[in-house]
């Protein structure tokens, strides 16, 4: 175990500890500390939400040569709580003619796969919910079901928007998930492991990015696709199809839409962090300075890698133009796809004449 | 496989339609089959309001047809008056009217760049547009204390005398403008995602844009030589140097460009107007209450959106008998349909964005 | 600088073969040509083909009272740099021309708005329907019969 | 090269990112106006006024309602003077046509209101409060 203690791993140890001698079966306690471990989840992604969407607006802001948000709370801070209670308390619509379960069902069922997926992400040495073997597999199998709520969405909406919005999401979200998973398995190569911990404790002596840089190129244009934002968000679409599959949806329901959104976009740059960037690890530096930042503990690395990315992604939104649907497919297939299979075979032939080479 | 068109209402509320124009498309998937536009819903019957106004009165109605060019549309109308009364106007307010009508299309030409990004996704290059703007709304609103709605150019000269120090002020935002035009060029226009989704899109013959009287850079993109300015110089624009650009295929990226090449252009003709301002007075000597002779005139003057032009009939009575405008962006508005069938939905949008309708004016 | 076809040419020689229809009227700036509208057609291919006025600047109408409707066309030659009024007149009771659809297209919707303001149909026009104005709406706005209603 | 354009893009944003903002902070900030400026309402000098009614007359719009009456000397006499800013088209017609020049703009701009009604501005009535603001402030000056 490592000397100086992780702040968050002593108050799950201690927690145990109390709760052992309260509780008695050892697997009572597991359910309960599985509990514990779904609440802070769930604690991070509205708290996440809050600060992306008060991010993103700022960024956007200054961007855009305007300070953003800066009237309610100190600078701006407390404007998503703010408007989460506007849209809290809005009525609660429900347009005529819409497929009622489906409808309802939709941004609910956007929301679990959105939360199970967090279950794998190490926020730092020993901090994840469960470290399963095959947890980039997971993560992608359960990420990938973000399409049908989204064509549920459109689809019950009775609106021709919504329908338009919602077959583009099918499409792009099918196409791009290919070169993401593809993009992934270099990694995936290198490491031998799906283990979400293993693949991050391989990167302590070079990141995978240096490795790797074509597959994480690939990553971040097919993750920008997946979670809809510029230059793909043609899913929204909002010059063209209005709001595309969110078009009838108002209040919370709405809001339920826009949290996954953001919840998506941080489940995207912590698989970049941990694939990529190393995790929960500090940056590749001399020793007497590694030393120095000891202290500091894995998971601000892990968010800071994790916030560098969202801004990235940020950053591309408020500047690019979007593409149109068929130069989005012909992208996708024409040249993302070749590139990822490409960097495969590469892989493969380097790790080969690796092998080859300390063999011999 | 069977398949069905289906159609799709665009507007008149829609995040893409430069005010509140209706496009009734029919599609096939995202394909669109026909897109029929649907006006009028902007309509205040200014022809008629104006038939029953005075000919000084009439001005102000004019800033609100196309909004975007107040400035342009002030300069038609009152030529048009002088035309029928024949009356000579001042050098300097000559030149004050040229400096700011050409202020006025860089103005404009810049919110056409700007919403053309903000059509295909880019925020920011808009916001950039319209801050950039400002300054040219500035130089206005201390010009004549109205940012868009003008009523500056007068029947027989301007309004007011330029104050004290706008002519230094007219020169420090021209020579900040090849930078803003530098980040339009990286941001908007050099982006190859932009130019993917405009190039050969929507062209347009040469022949079939004059059968369509299609004008301004509609027309011109698709290689026509059509400049009022130069084809038919008003005021004094034949004692400027300036080219008219022109587009080659006359798809949705020429027409986008060569509004990004005109502001250079318009630049330069400030530039030369700047030097060559003279001293003197503003106004020439208009009777009270104008009463034009008997008779009728039709005027033009390139406007930003395309050649804008007034038919007057006057019956010698202080109000107009008959008052008409030709509204460039109406008649270019009628390529829509043609324009957009076989392309997809988002091209529709960045088509109309090119066409550059001003709502104001479509529907009058 | 354009300038007026007609003072490159004679009027004989423009309306060679029309002369004893065609008659020109106002000097100056509001000079016109009045052409009969049963040959309006024919005498606007005519410039069309012969003369290069190949752009249909403006269509619009007026109101003359008793003398019915006169309908204005503005045409230019941007080759040439020619301009030149041409006018047609309908009675009232009539108020009918023939479409120039054929010689320019782009008078589609300059003929709708006519036909919507000023109450002209256009003989031949594929859809003279209103442009501005609502289906059910009543009367022709731009008439000088219609009048305008004070603010309540 | 694909590519290249979309980092000349990211390089102008990210420039802007650090670049000092242009917004005006409206409440606290008034924007400056200008001398020029038409936009707010009519401030009518009563005792200046000769009630000719030319204003009214010129009124592209009809925002402008006097109405006069004539007093012992035979002479017009203003009654009352309405503007209408909702009507206004804020051309400057009124204000120039002026023979006394007893028409100017206020700077007073925020006035929406929640009905109509909140655009209509008797400006006598106006006139009236700016004098006794401006005796008030005299007479508090001479005290102090």
């Amino acid at each position: 175990m490592n000397t100086n203690q992780d702040i968050l791993l002593t108050i799950a140890a201690t927690l145990r500890s109390f709760l052992d001698p309260l509780l008695g079966n050892p697997d009572v306690v597991d359910v309960t500390m599985y509990g514990v471990a779904l609440a802070a989840i769930l604690g991070i992604i509205f708290g996440n939400a809050v600060i992306l969407v008060w991010a993103e607006r700022k960024v956007a802001g200054y961007m855009q040569s305007r300070p953003g948000p800066n009237r309610v709370g100190p600078i701006g801070l407390l404007q998503t709580v703010a408007d989460t209670i506007k849209l809290i308390t809005k009525e609660d619509i429900r347009p005529k003619g819409v497929d009622r379960w489906v409808w309802f069902l939709a941004p609910v069922v956007l929301f679990v796969p959105t939360l199970a997926a967090y279950a794998v992400f190490p926020f730092s040495e020993g901090l994840i919910a469960v470290d399963l073997n095959i947890g980039l597999f997971y993560f992608l199998a359960v990420a990938s079901t973000v399409t049908i709520p989204f064509l549920m969405a459109g689809w019950s909406s009775n609106n021709k928007y919504s329908l338009i919005g919602g077959m583009r999401s099918v499409a792009q979200m099918v196409s791009y998930e290919i070169p993401l998973v593809f993009s992934l398995i270099g990694v995936v190569m290198l490491v031998g492991s799906l283990k979400m911990s293993s693949i991050v404790e391989a990167q302590s002596g070079i990141w995978f990015i240096f490795l790797q840089p074509v597959a994480f190129l690939i990553y971040v244009i097919a993750a920008t696709a997946e979670t809809n934002r510029t230059p793909f968000d043609l899913v929204e679409g909002e010059s063209e199809i209005v709001a595309g599959p969110m078009t009838e949806y108002s209040g919370m329901k709405w809001s339920l839409f826009f949290l996954a959104e953001y919840a998506n976009l941080f489940a995207v740059s912590a698989i970049a962090t941990t694939v990529f960037l190393g995790g929960w690890q500090p940056p590749p530096m001399p020793a007497v300075m590694r030393d120095a930042v000891a202290f500091i503990p894995g998971w601000i690395w892990f968010a800071a890698k994790t916030y560098f990315m969202i801004f990235l992604f940020m950053w591309f939104r408020w500047t690019f133009p979007r593409f149109r649907v068929d130069q989005l497919m012909s992208f996708g297939w024409k040249v993302l796809l070749p590139l990822a299979l490409a960097n495969i075979l590469v892989t493969g032939v380097g790790i080969y004449a690796y092998r080859i080479a300390i063999g011999g | 496989m069977q398949t069905q068109t289906f159609e799709l209402n665009m507007g008149p509320q829609h995040p893409a339609t430069h005010g509140v124009l209706r496009v009734v498309l029919e599609l096939d998937g995202e394909i669109v089959v026909k897109a029929t536009p649907v006006i009028g819903y902007l309509h205040r019957g200014i022809e008629k309001i104006c038939e029953n106004r005075t000919y000084v009165q009439s001005i102000p109605f004019t800033d609100r047809m196309d909004y975007l060019s107040g400035m342009n549309n002030n300069l038609a109308i009152c030529q048009t008056i002088e035309k029928l009364m024949a009356l000579e106007i001042p050098e300097r307010a000559e030149y004050i009217r040229v400096i700011t009508a050409e202020l006025n299309r860089i103005a404009s030409h810049m919110i056409t760049i700007g919403v053309l990004a903000l059509d295909l996704g880019g925020w920011t290059g808009m916001v950039y547009c319209f801050r950039d703007r400002e300054r040219i709304l500035d130089l206005f609103n201390s010009l004549c204390g109205a940012r868009m709605t003008f009523n500056y150019i007068r029947v027989g000269g301007v309004g007011w005398d330029l104050p004290e120090g706008w002519l230094d002020e007219c020169r420090r935002f021209l020579k900040d403008l090849p930078e803003m035009l530098k980040t339009y060029e990286d941001l908007i226009s050099g982006n190859e995602i932009l130019q993917m989704r405009l190039k050969g899109v929507a062209p347009l013959s040469a022949e079939r844009a004059i059968a369509m009287s299609a004008s301004g850079a509609v027309l011109r993109a698709s290689g026509v030589d059509y400049d009022v300015r130069k084809a038919n110089p008003y005021g004094i624009y034949d004692r400027f140097d300036f080219e008219v650009p022109l587009g080659t295929s006359g798809d949705n990226w020429d027409r986008f460009y060569l509004r990004y090449l005109e502001i250079i252009q318009s630049a330069r003709i400030i530039e030369q107007a700047l030097e060559q301002i003279p001293e003197g007075p503003v106004m020439a000597k208009v009777p009270k209450m104008i009463k034009p002779p008997v008779g009728e005139v039709y005027h033009h003057v390139e406007n930003p959106r395309g050649d804008l032009g007034f038919y007057l009939v006057s019956d010698g009575s202080p109000k107009p008998y008959r008052w008409h405008a030709r509204r460039p962006a109406m008649i270019n508005l009628q390529l829509l349909d043609e324009l957009s069938r076989g392309t997809f939905i988002a091209d529709v949008v960045a088509t109309l964005g090119t066409l550059d309708p001003v709502l104001g004016e479509v529907d009058c | 600088m354009a300038i007026s076809l007609l003072e490159k040419y004679s009027v004989d020689e423009v309306f060679a073969p029309f002369q004893e229809v065609v008659q020109v009227e106002g000097e100056g700036v509001s000079q016109a040509v009045v052409v009969p509208k049963e040959k309006l057609v024919t005498i606007m291919e005519h410039l069309a083909q012969n003369f290069s006025l190949d752009y249909l600047s403006d269509l619009t109408a007026v109101d003359r009272g008793e003398k019915g409707f006169e309908v204005v066309y503005n045409l230019f030659s941007i080759s040439k740099k020619f301009e030149l009024c041409v006018k047609t007149l309908t009675s009232q009771s009539e108020a009918e021309v023939p479409t120039v659809i054929p010689v320019w297209p782009g008078a589609d919707w300059m003929e709708r708005e006519v036909y919507d303001l000023m109450g002209v149909t256009f003989a031949g026009h594929p859809n003279m329907t209103r442009l501005l104005l609502p289906e059910e709406f009543e009367g022709h706005p731009l008439r000088k019969t219609f009048k305008l209603q004070s603010r309540a | 090269m694909l590519g290249k354009s979309l980092l000349t893009g990211m390089a102008v944003t990210l420039r802007e990112l650090f670049r000092k903002n242009v917004t005006e902070e409206y409440p606290e900030v008034q924007p400056e106006l200008g001398d020029r400026f038409r936009g707010g309402r009519l401030d009518l000098v009563v005792s200046k006024c000769i009630a000719c009614g030319l204003c009214m007359n010129n009124c592209p719009n009809g925002s402008i309602k006097l109405k006069t009456v004539k007093d012992e000397n035979n002479k017009r006499q203003l009654d009352s003077y309405i503007h209408n800013t909702g009507l206004c088209l804020f051309c400057n017609l009124c204000v120039e046509v002026c023979p006394t020049k007893c028409l100017v703009w206020s700077k007073e701009f925020a006035y929406a209101g929640y009905s109509r009604d909140a655009l209509v501005f008797d400006c006598m009535a106006l006139d009236r409060e700016r004098i006794h603001r401006e005796e008030q402030s005299q007479t508090t000056e001479e005290k102090g």
